[in-house]
C-alpha cells in the first residue's frame, strides 16, 4: 500500500540524517528531510482525496505482537478523522520544515535538528493512522520521545535539559493510565482494533469491574484511563506543568510540536474513541470539566507572562482546554475543527514570535524572549507584524476568520449541553476575554510603543529572511481561511462541511437551540473578544503605566498568576523532593544498607565473632586434646555400659 | 590355684608395676630402661599364649630396634635439664582420673558387650603339629599377602619420612 | 585354666596406664613410651583373643601394629628431633603452636 | 524413554555448543602472545555462536517436546546420563549466550592487559557451564554446570575486579552457593522420591504430595531467587556488578540473572504447580516491591555501574512478575523480557565499560555534558536509555507491555503497581543521562591532556551494533522470538492449571507446622 509511504519517508530522512548527518551532510539536511515531509504531504493528498471520495483504508501490515490471545498488528486506518490529522500534520510540518532553514541556519546540530524533526514527523503520522490502541500507543510515545530530544535540544543549557526530561517524566504519568486503559480495553474486548472495540462497545455497556473492592462501570474505567493519557500529552490541569517549559525547545518545535500537532493528540485520541465515550457520561463530563477549568485557568496564567514563548504556549493550553470542552460536551467535530484551525493561527504565532526571538538573535546574539525589552517592533519587521495580527484576530475569534468558527461552534455546542454545558460555555466567554487581551497585550507590548532593549543594537533588528516569512504568509492565509469549510448552518446553509464531512466517524452533535440563541451566543463571544482586545489597547497602549499599577495594587493575585499559581513548586514539594529524598536517605541508605545488608553482613559477623570466641578452645596443648579424646572415648564406653 | 593361674598372676602383677614405673620415671632412660623388661615380660605372655613368633619379634623389634631408636634420641637430645623440672602436667589430676574411669569403664564393658566369634580351625594342637612359626607364614603370604606389601610401603614411607625430617634444613 | 577375661582386665588396665601416662605427663618422649604402652596392652588382648579363639587373625593383626609401631616411632621421634632443632624445648605444655 | 526428538543431524550439535569453548580454554592454555589468545577466544567464541545457529534454524516450532536431544549412559548404577536438548523456553537463551560472549571477549580486548590467558579462559569455561545449564536435562548434569560456572565467575570478579573485589567476589560466591546447596538437598529429595532417578523430564512427570511440593519449592526457590535476584536477597548483585570487569557485569546481567528465572519455569512450576499456586501471591508481591524498590534505590545512586545494576533488580521483578502471571502473556513476556534485559543491560554494561577505560571513574557527578565530546557514543546510550524505559519500537516495550498485561490479567493491582516503576525507570534512567551527557562538559578535564576523551573506535562499534539491531528487531518483530517459546509456554502454562491446588493453605502456618 503506497500509503505506508506517508510516515515512512519521514522516518528514512531520520535515519540518513542521524547516521550520516554529522560527517557528511551536515548543513544539507535539509535536502533531505524537506523532500522527504512534502511527499508526505502530497500522499496526504492522495489519501485526501481518496477519502473525500469515500474509500475508507483499513489494513493490517503485518502482526506485530502475538502471544496466546494477544494479537496486535502494524495497521493503518485511514478515514475521515486521520484524513484531517494528516492534512493538518503534514501540510503543518513542511511549512515549518521550510522555516527552520532560516531559523536554525548555522546552528551546530543542524542535522541533528531534522533528522529529529522528520522522526517526530513519522511518529505523529504513525499515531494518526493507527488502527488499533498499540499503535496509537506506540506513536503517542515515540512523539513524547520526539519532543524529548527537541525540548533538550541545546542539551548544553541546564534548564533545556531539565525541561525535556520533566516533559517525558510528566507524560509518564499520563501514559500509566493511557497503557492500563489499552490493556483494559483489551481484556474488555479481546482485542484493541479500532473497528472491533466501537462495534462493540455497546454490548459491553453496564458492565463493572471491581476495582480494589468497588465495583466500577468498565466503559468509564477505560474513559477515564484514556483520558489520563489525554490529559498528560495535551497539557491539561494537572499535567500541564510541562508545556510552558517545553519553551526551552527551538521556536519551530514549539510551534509544530507543541502547539500544532503533538499536543492535540489527546483531543485526537478522544475523539477517536468517541464510541466509548458516548457510552459513559461521567467520563464526558469529566473530559469537558478538565477542559474547561483548563482553558480559564492558562488564561488567567497567560496574563501577566513576560516570555512571549509562554504566553503563547499558555494560550496553547488554553487552547487545548476548549477543544477537550468540546469533546466533552459531545461536540467531537467542533473539537477537531477547532484543533485543525488552532493549528494554524497557533503554529503562526509561533513562528511569529520566532521570527521576532530571530531577529533579535541576530540584533544581540543572544536570545531574548522577555517582551519588556521589546517593543516598537513593528516598523522594523511588517510581515511579521501583519501575521501576528491575523493570527490573534483569529485567535480571539473576530468574525470571518478562523478561529472565530470553530470556537463559536465549540461555545455554541457548549451552551446547548444543559446545566453543565452553560456553566461551561460561560466558563468558555471567560476565557475568551482573557485570551482577547492576552493576545492584544502580546502585540501591543512587543510590536508597539518604542524599543525597551539595548539601544545600541536597535539598528540591527531587519526583517527575516523570505525563507521564514513565506511560511508566514502562507500559514496566515490558513489562519485566515481554515475555517471557512465550517461556516455555521445559522449564518450559511450547508457550509458546514467538515462536521459532515466527519459525521461518519464522529456522527452528528446533540442538542438543538434555536436560531435568537445561536445568534446570541455569536454576538457574545464577539462582543468579549471586542472588549477584551479594547482593555488591552487602553492599558498597553493609552495608559502605559496603568498594567504596574494595577500589578502593584493587586500584589497577591499578581504573584500567584506570575508563578503560575506555584504549582511547579507544590509537584516539585510534594512529588519529587520527598521522592527523591526517600529513596536517597530512607530507601538506599537506610533499608539498602542497614537492613538487608545489616542481615546479610551481620550474619557473617555473627559466625565470625563465635568463631572467635571458639577458637579459644584449640589450646594448641597436645595433652588438652589428648584429655578431649580420652573424655570421648569415656563417653562413647559410657553409653555403650549404661545405655545398654 | 593352677599353675597356669599363678604365671598369670605373676605376669600380671609385673605388667602392672612395671607400667606404673615406666610412666612415672623423671628420667627418660629409666622409663625406656624400664619399658625393656616390660618388653620382655610381655614377650613371656605371648610365650604362654602359644605365640612364639611374636614373642620373639616382640623382642627383636620392639626392645632391640624402637626401644633402641628412643635411646639414641634421648641421648641425641641431650635432656639431663629436663630432669629439674616438674614432671607432671599441672592437669593432671584430670588425666589421672579419666585414666582411672577409663580402666573401670574398660573392665565393667568386658563381660557386657563381648560377643565371642566361633572358634576358627587354629586350635592349639593343629598349630602346634606344624608349629607357630609355619602356621603364621602360611597365614601371612598367602591370605594376608597384600597387606604385607602394604605395610612393607608404609615402613618405606617412615624411613623416607624420618630422613626428611631428622636432617639438617638445607637453607 | 585362666579366663579370657583376666587378660583382657589385664589389657585394660595396662592401657590405662598408657592413658594416664600420656595426659600426665611432661615429657614428650615420655607420652611417646606411654603411646607404645597402649600398643602393647592392645597386642596383648588381641593375642589373648588369638589363643582363645583359635584364630591367627589376632596374631597377624598384632605383626601388622608392630610394623606400623615401627614406623610410627621413626617418624615421631624424627619430628621431636626436628622440632626440637629450631625450638629446644621437649616440655609439651610449652609447645602450642596449634593455637587457634 | 520419555518423550522426545532425538538430534537428527549427523553431528551432536549440542555437545559441540556446549564443549567448543572448553576445547577454545585448552588451546588459550597452551598459548603465550597476547595477541594470539586474544584472537583465538575471539574465534572461538565466533565460532561457538555459528555452530549454535542450525538449533534456531533446526527448531521445530509445533512442538514442546525437548529437540536435538543427545542421551548417553554416564554412570548407571546412580541413573546418571548424558541428556541434553533444548526446547523453546531454552533455545533463546543459548543464543544469546553464545552472542554476548563474542561480545565480551571483544570488549576486553584492550580493557584486560594483565593475566590475559586466565582471563580468556574463565570467560570460555563460563560460556561453556552456562551454555550446559540451559541444556542439561538430568539434575546431575545440570548441577555440575550450574556450580562449574560459579568458579569463573568468582575468579572475574575477584582477580580482575575493582577495587573491592574481594568482598565482592566471596559475597556473591556464598549467596549463590547457600542457594546452591538448598537447591542440591531439594535435588537429592527428588531422586529419592521420584523413583531414583535424576532425569529432568522423568521427574517432571511425576506427581509429588503437597506437603513435599512446599519444601522442595522453597528449597528450589533459595538458589533461584538468589540467582534472579529477587528482593530481597539481590544485595550482592550491585557489589558484583560494580566490582565487577566489563565482561563480567555483561555475562552476568546478560545470562547468569537469567538461570534463575530459567530455573523457576524448567524446575519449580512443572514440578510443583501446587507448592506454585501456593507461593503465586508472595512472589509476586516481592517481585512488585522489586521493580519499585529497584527504581527507587536507582534514583539515589550516585554510581554509574550501581544504578544499572540496581536497574536489573528493577528489571528482573518485571520478569519474575511476568512468569508468576502464570498466562500466556506474562510468561512470554517474561522470556522476552529476560532476553531484552540481557541485550540492553549487557549494552549498557558494555557502555559503561567502554567510558571507564577512557575516564576511570564511575562517579556520575564527574561527567556532564558528554553528548558533545563523545557524540557517536551518546547517541547509543540514549537507544539503550530509552530502551532501557520500555519505549515502543524497542524491546524493552514489548517485554514489559507483555508482562504487565499478564499481571494485570492476573490480578489488576499488581499491574497497575508495575507500571508505576515504568514511570520511575524513565525517572532516573533520563535524570542519569541528563547528569552524564547534558549541561555543561568539564572540557579541561576531558577534552585536553590525559584525561582526553575519545568517541567510540570501530571495534567498540561492531560490538555494539549487533545489540541495537536486536533491540529495533525485537522491538518492530518480537514475533520472530516470540514464536520460538508459544508451544513450550502453552504446554508449561497447560500442565501448571490442570494443578488441583485448591487453596486455603496459609504458607506461615505451613512453614510452622512444617518445622515443629
Amino acid at each position: 500500500m503506497i500509503y505506508t509511504l506517508i510516515p515512512l519517508l519521514p522516518l528514512l530522512a531520520f535515519i540518513i540524517n542521524i547516521l550520516f548527518g554529522r560527517d557528511y551532510i551536515r548543513d544539507k539536511a535539509h535536502l533531505i528531510a524537506v523532500p522527504a515531509v512534502a511527499g508526505s504531504f502530497l500522499l496526504s493528498l492522495v489519501a485526501f482525496a481518496g477519502v473525500l471520495k469515500g474509500e475508507v483504508i483499513n489494513v493490517n501490515v503485518y502482526s506485530w505482537i502475538v502471544s496466546g490471545d494477544f494479537n496486535v498488528s502494524i495497521g493503518f486506518l485511514i478515514d475521515q478523522l486521520t484524513a484531517i490529522m494528516l492534512m493538518v500534520v503534514t501540510s503543518i510540518s513542511t511549512l515549518i520544515f521550510i522555516y527552520s532553514i532560516g531559523y536554525m541556519h548555522g546552528d551546530k546540530g543542524y542535522y541533528r535538528f531534522f533528522a529529529y524533526l522528520s522522526l517526530f514527523v513519522f511518529s505523529m503520522l504513525i499515531l494518526v493512522m493507527a488502527n488499533n490502541f498499540l499503535l496509537l500507543y506506540f506513536g503517542w510515545e515515540a512523539v513524547g520521545l520526539c519532543s524529548y530530544f527537541l525540548i533538550g535540544y541545546w542539551y548544553e543549557k541546564k534548564s533545556a535539559a531539565n525541561a525535556g526530561k520533566k516533559a517525558f517524566i510528566v507524560n509518564r504519568f499520563g501514559d500509566f493510565g493511557f497503557g492500563l486503559g489499552v490493556i483494559l480495553i483489551f481484556l474488555t474486548f479481546g482485542s484493541l482494533d479500532y473497528m472491533t472495540v466501537f462495534s462493540g462497545a455497546d454490548s459491553v455497556l453496564g458492565q463493572t469491574i471491581n476495582l480494589f473492592g468497588y465495583e466500577v462501570d468498565t466503559i468509564t474505567l477505560i474513559c477515564l484511563l484514556l483520558f489520563c493519557g489525554a490529559v498528560g500529552k495535551s497539557a491539561q490541569m494537572p499535567l500541564h506543568v510541562w508545556l510552558p517549559d517545553a519553551m526551552e525547545g527551538p521556536t519551530p518545535v514549539s510551534a509544530l510540536i507543541h502547539a500544532a500537532t503533538m499536543v492535540t493528540a489527546g483531543v485526537f485520541m478522544v475523539a477517536r474513541s468517541n464510541p466509548l465515550f458516548s457510552l459513559s457520561a461521567t467520563a464526558m463530563n469529566t473530559v469537558a470539566v478538565v477542559g474547561g477549568v483548563t482553558a480559564i485557568f492558562a488564561a488567567t496564567i497567560a496574563l501577566v507572562q513576560k516570555d512571549i514563548k509562554r504566553v503563547i504556549a499558555y494560550s496553547t493550553v488554553s487552547q487545548l482546554g476548549y477543544m477537550f470542552l468540546a469533546l466533552g460536551v459531545g461536540a467531537y467535530s467542533a473539537g477537531i475543527f477547532h484543533l485543525y484551525t488552532h493549528a494554524y493561527f497557533k503554529a503562526l504565532l509561533f513562528l511569529g514570535s520566532g521570527s521576532v526571538i530571530h531577529a533579535l538573535h541576530h540584533a544581540k546574539h543572544d536570545d531574548e524572549q522577555n517582551m519588556e525589552k521589546m517593543g516598537g517592533l513593528k516598523k522594523y519587521m511588517p510581515v511579521t507584524y501583519w501575521v501576528f495580527i491575523i493570527a490573534t484576530l483569529s485567535i480571539t475569534g473576530i468574525p470571518g476568520l478562523a478561529g472565530f468558527f470553530s470556537k463559536d461552534e465549540i461555545l455554541w455546542r457548549a451552551y446547548l449541553g444543559g446545566d453543565l454545558g452553560k456553566f461551561l460555555w460561560f466558563l468558555g466567554v471567560a476565557a475568551a476575554v482573557l485570551t482577547a487581551f492576552y493576545s492584544w497585550r502580546l502585540i501591543y507590548l512587543t510590536f508597539h510603543g518604542s524599543y525597551r532593549g539595548d539601544p545600541e543594537q536597535e539598528h540591527h533588528i531587519h526583517e527575516s529572511p523570505k525563507v521564514i516569512t513565506v511560511p508566514l504568509i502562507i500559514l496566515a492565509v490558513g489562519a485566515v481561511a481554515a475555517g471557512w469549510v465550517g461556516i455555521p448552518p445559522v449564518i450559511l446553509e450547508h457550509a458546514d462541511r467538515i462536521g459532515e464531512f466527519l459525521a461518519p466517524v464522529l456522527g452528528h452533535p446533540h442538542g438543538h437551540g434555536t436560531h435568537l440563541e445561536e445568534w446570541l451566543v455569536i454576538a457574545v463571544s464577539v462582543a468579549v473578544a471586542v472588549i477584551g482586545w479594547l482593555v488591552a489597547m487602553f492599558m498597553y497602549i493609552k495608559k502605559t503605566d496603568l498594567p504596574e499599577k494595577i500589578a502593584s495594587l493587586f500584589k497577591p493575585i499578581y504573584n500567584l498568576l506570575f508563578n503560575k499559581y506555584w504549582i511547579d513548586e507544590l509537584y516539585d514539594k510534594i512529588f519529587v523532593q520527598p521522592v527523591l529524598k526517600a529513596s536517597d536517605r530512607i530507601v538506599l541508605a537506610f533499608f539498602d544498607a542497614k537492613i538487608i545488608e545489616g542481615v546479610v553482613n551481620g550474619i557473617p559477623a555473627l559466625i565470625g565473632g563465635f568463631s572467635k570466641k571458639l577458637r579459644n578452645v584449640q589450646t594448641g596443648f597436645l595433652s588438652n586434646y589428648g584429655l578431649a579424646m580420652a573424655i570421648g572415648a569415656l563417653c562413647i564406653i559410657g553409653v555403650f555400659i549404661f545405655m545398654r | 590355684m593352677s599353675t597356669a593361674q599363678f604365671f598369670f598372676g605373676y605376669f600380671a602383677v609385673m605388667l602392672t608395676g612395671l607400667s606404673v614405673l615406666v610412666v612415672t620415671r623423671k628420667d627418660p632412660i629409666h622409663s625406656v630402661l624400664w619399658m625393656l623388661v616390660l618388653f620382655v615380660h610381655i614377650a613371656g605372655l605371648y610365650l604362654f599364649l602359644n605365640a612364639e613368633f611374636l614373642a620373639a619379634v616382640q623382642i627383636i623389634v620392639y626392645a632391640g630396634a624402637i626401644l633402641v631408636l628412643f635411646l639414641f634420641v634421648i641421648m641425641l637430645l641431650n635432656l639431663r635439664n629436663e630432669e629439674r623440672v616438674k614432671k607432671f602436667q599441672t592437669q593432671w589430676p584430670l588425666g589421672a582420673g579419666a585414666g582411672a574411669l577409663l580402666a573401670i569403664f574398660l573392665c565393667l564393658i568386658v563381660g557386657k558387650v563381648i560377643v565371642l566369634a566361633p572358634l576358627g580351625r587354629y586350635s592349639e594342637d593343629a598349630v602346634n603339629g606344624d608349629g607357630n612359626l609355619m602356621a603364621i607364614g602360611k597365614i601371612l603370604y598367602t591370605e594376608y599377602l597384600f597387606p604385607f606389601e602394604v605395610a612393607s610401603l608404609v615402613l618405606l614411607v617412615a624411613i623416607i619420612g624420618a630422613v626428611v625430617l631428622a636432617k639438617r634444613r638445607l637453607e | 585354666m585362666v579366663p579370657l577375661n583376666w587378660y583382657i582386665i589385664l589389657s585394660a588396665i595396662m592401657f590405662s596406664i598408657g592413658v594416664v601416662g600420656f595426659l600426665a605427663r611432661r615429657n614428650l618422649i615420655i607420652m611417646f613410651i606411654s603411646i607404645e604402652l597402649m600398643l602393647n596392652s592392645v597386642n596383648i588382648s588381641l593375642v589373648a583373643y588369638s589363643h582363645y579363639l583359635q584364630s591367627l587373625r589376632g596374631q597377624i593383626l598384632v605383626f601388622f601394629i608392630i610394623t606400623v609401631a615401627a614406623a610410627e616411632a621413626a617418624i615421631g621421634l624424627a619430628i621431636i628431633i626436628a622440632f626440637y632443632k629450631n625450638n629446644p624445648t621437649i616440655k609439651v605444655d610449652e609447645i602450642n603452636l596449634l593455637k587457634g | 524413554m520419555e518423550d522426545v526428538i532425538y538430534n537428527n543431524l549427523n553431528y551432536p550439535i549440542i555437545t559441540w555448543t556446549v564443549f567448543l569453548p572448553v576445547l577454545g580454554a585448552i588451546i588459550v592454555l597452551l598459548l603465550r602472545s597476547a595477541t594470539a589468545i586474544r584472537w583465538t577466544s575471539l574465534i572461538v567464541t565466533g565460532l561457538t555462536f555459528i555452530i549454535s545457529l542450525p538449533l534456531l534454524t533446526g527448531f521445530d516450532k509445533t512442538t514442546h517436546k525437548m529437540q536435538f536431544v543427545e542421551w548417553h549412559q554416564w554412570i548407571p548404577s546412580w541413573g546418571i546420563n548424558y541428556f541434553v536438548g533444548i526446547d523453546g523456553i531454552s533455545i533463546l537463551f543459548i543464543l544469546l549466550t553464545t552472542l554476548l560472549s563474542i561480545l565480551s571477549v571483544l570488549v576486553s580486548w584492550k580493557a584486560i592487559a594483565n593475566k590475559a590467558k586466565e582471563f580468556h579462559i574463565s570467560i570460555l569455561i563460563m560460556e561453556a557451564g552456562m551454555l550446559g545449564v540451559f541444556v542439561s536435562l538430568d539434575f546431575f548434569l545440570f548441577y555440575i554446570f550450574w556450580e562449574a560456572m560459579l568458579i569463573p565467575m568468582f575468579l572475574l570478579i575477584g582477580v580482575w575486579g575493582g577495587e573491592n573485589r574481594v568482598y565482592a567476589a566471596v559475597k556473591f560466591f556464598l549467596y549463590t552457593l547457600i542457594g546452591s546447596v538448598l537447591m542440591l538437598v531439594g535435588i537429592v529429595v527428588l531422586y529419592f522420591t521420584g523413583g531414583e532417578t535424576l532425569n529432568i523430564l522423568a521427574l517432571s512427570s511425576e506427581q509429588y504430595s503437597l506437603n513435599l511440593q512446599f519444601w522442595l519449592f522453597l528449597a528450589f526457590f533459595a538458589a533461584f531467587a538468589v540467582k534472579v535476584p529477587m528482593f530481597p536477597f539481590h544485595t550482592w548483585l550491585p557489589d558484583a556488578h560494580t566490582e565487577a570487569p566489563t565482561a563480567g557485569s555483561v555475562i552476568l546481567a546478560g545470562v547468569l540473572l537469567k538461570m534463575g528465572a530459567y530455573g523457576f519455569l524448567r524446575f519449580s512450576m512443572p514440578m510443583f504447580p501446587d507448592a506454585t499456586m501456593m507461593f503465586l501471591k508472595p512472589i509476586m508481591i516481592l517481585s512488585v516491591i522489586a521493580i519499585i524498590y529497584g527504581a527507587l534505590v536507582c534514583l539515589a545512586q550516585k554510581d554509574l555501574k550501581r544504578l544499572i545494576a540496581y536497574s536489573s533488580v528493577s528489571h528482573m521483578g518485571f520478569v519474575t512478575l511476568g512468569i508468576f502471571a502464570l498466562n500466556t502473556q506474562g510468561v512470554e513476556g517474561g522470556i522476552l523480557q529476560m532476553l531484552n534485559h540481557g541485550i540492553i543491560t549487557g549494552a549498557l554494561f558494555l557502555m559503561i565499560g567502554i567510558i571507564y577505560e577512557r575516564t576511570h571513574t564511575r562517579k556520575i557527578a564527574d561527567y556532564g555534558g558528554f553528548a558533545g565530546l563523545v557524540p557517536w557514543y551518546a547517541g547509543f546510550f540514549i537507544v539503550l536509555t530509552f530502551a532501557s524505559i520500555g519505549l515502543p519500537g524497542m524491546n524493552g516495550f514489548i517485554g514489559e507491555f507483555l508482562i504487565i498485561f499478564g499481571a494485570f490479567r492476573a490480578k489488576m493491582v499488581y499491574g497497575v503497581l508495575a507500571a508505576t516503576g515504568i514511570i520511575l525507570g524513565a525517572g532516573y534512567m533520563l535524570w542519569l543521562y541528563q547528569r552524564v551527557f547534558f549541561e555543561k562538559a568539564d572540557t579541561e578535564r576531558w577534552a585536553t591532556g590525559d584525561h582526553k576523551v575519545w568517541d567510540l573506535d570501530m571495534r567498540e562499534i561492531i560490538t555494539l551494533v549487533p545489540l541495537i539491531i536486536l533491540i529495533f528487531w525485537v522491538g518492530f518483530y518480537p514475533e520472530v522470538f516470540l514464536s520460538y517459546m508459544h508451544t513450550s509456554v502453552a504446554h508449561l502454562l497447560e500442565n501448571i492449571n490442570q494443578t488441583n491446588y485448591a487453596g486455603g493453605d496459609h504458607l506461615l502456618t505451613r512453614l510452622i507446622t512444617g518445622i515443629f
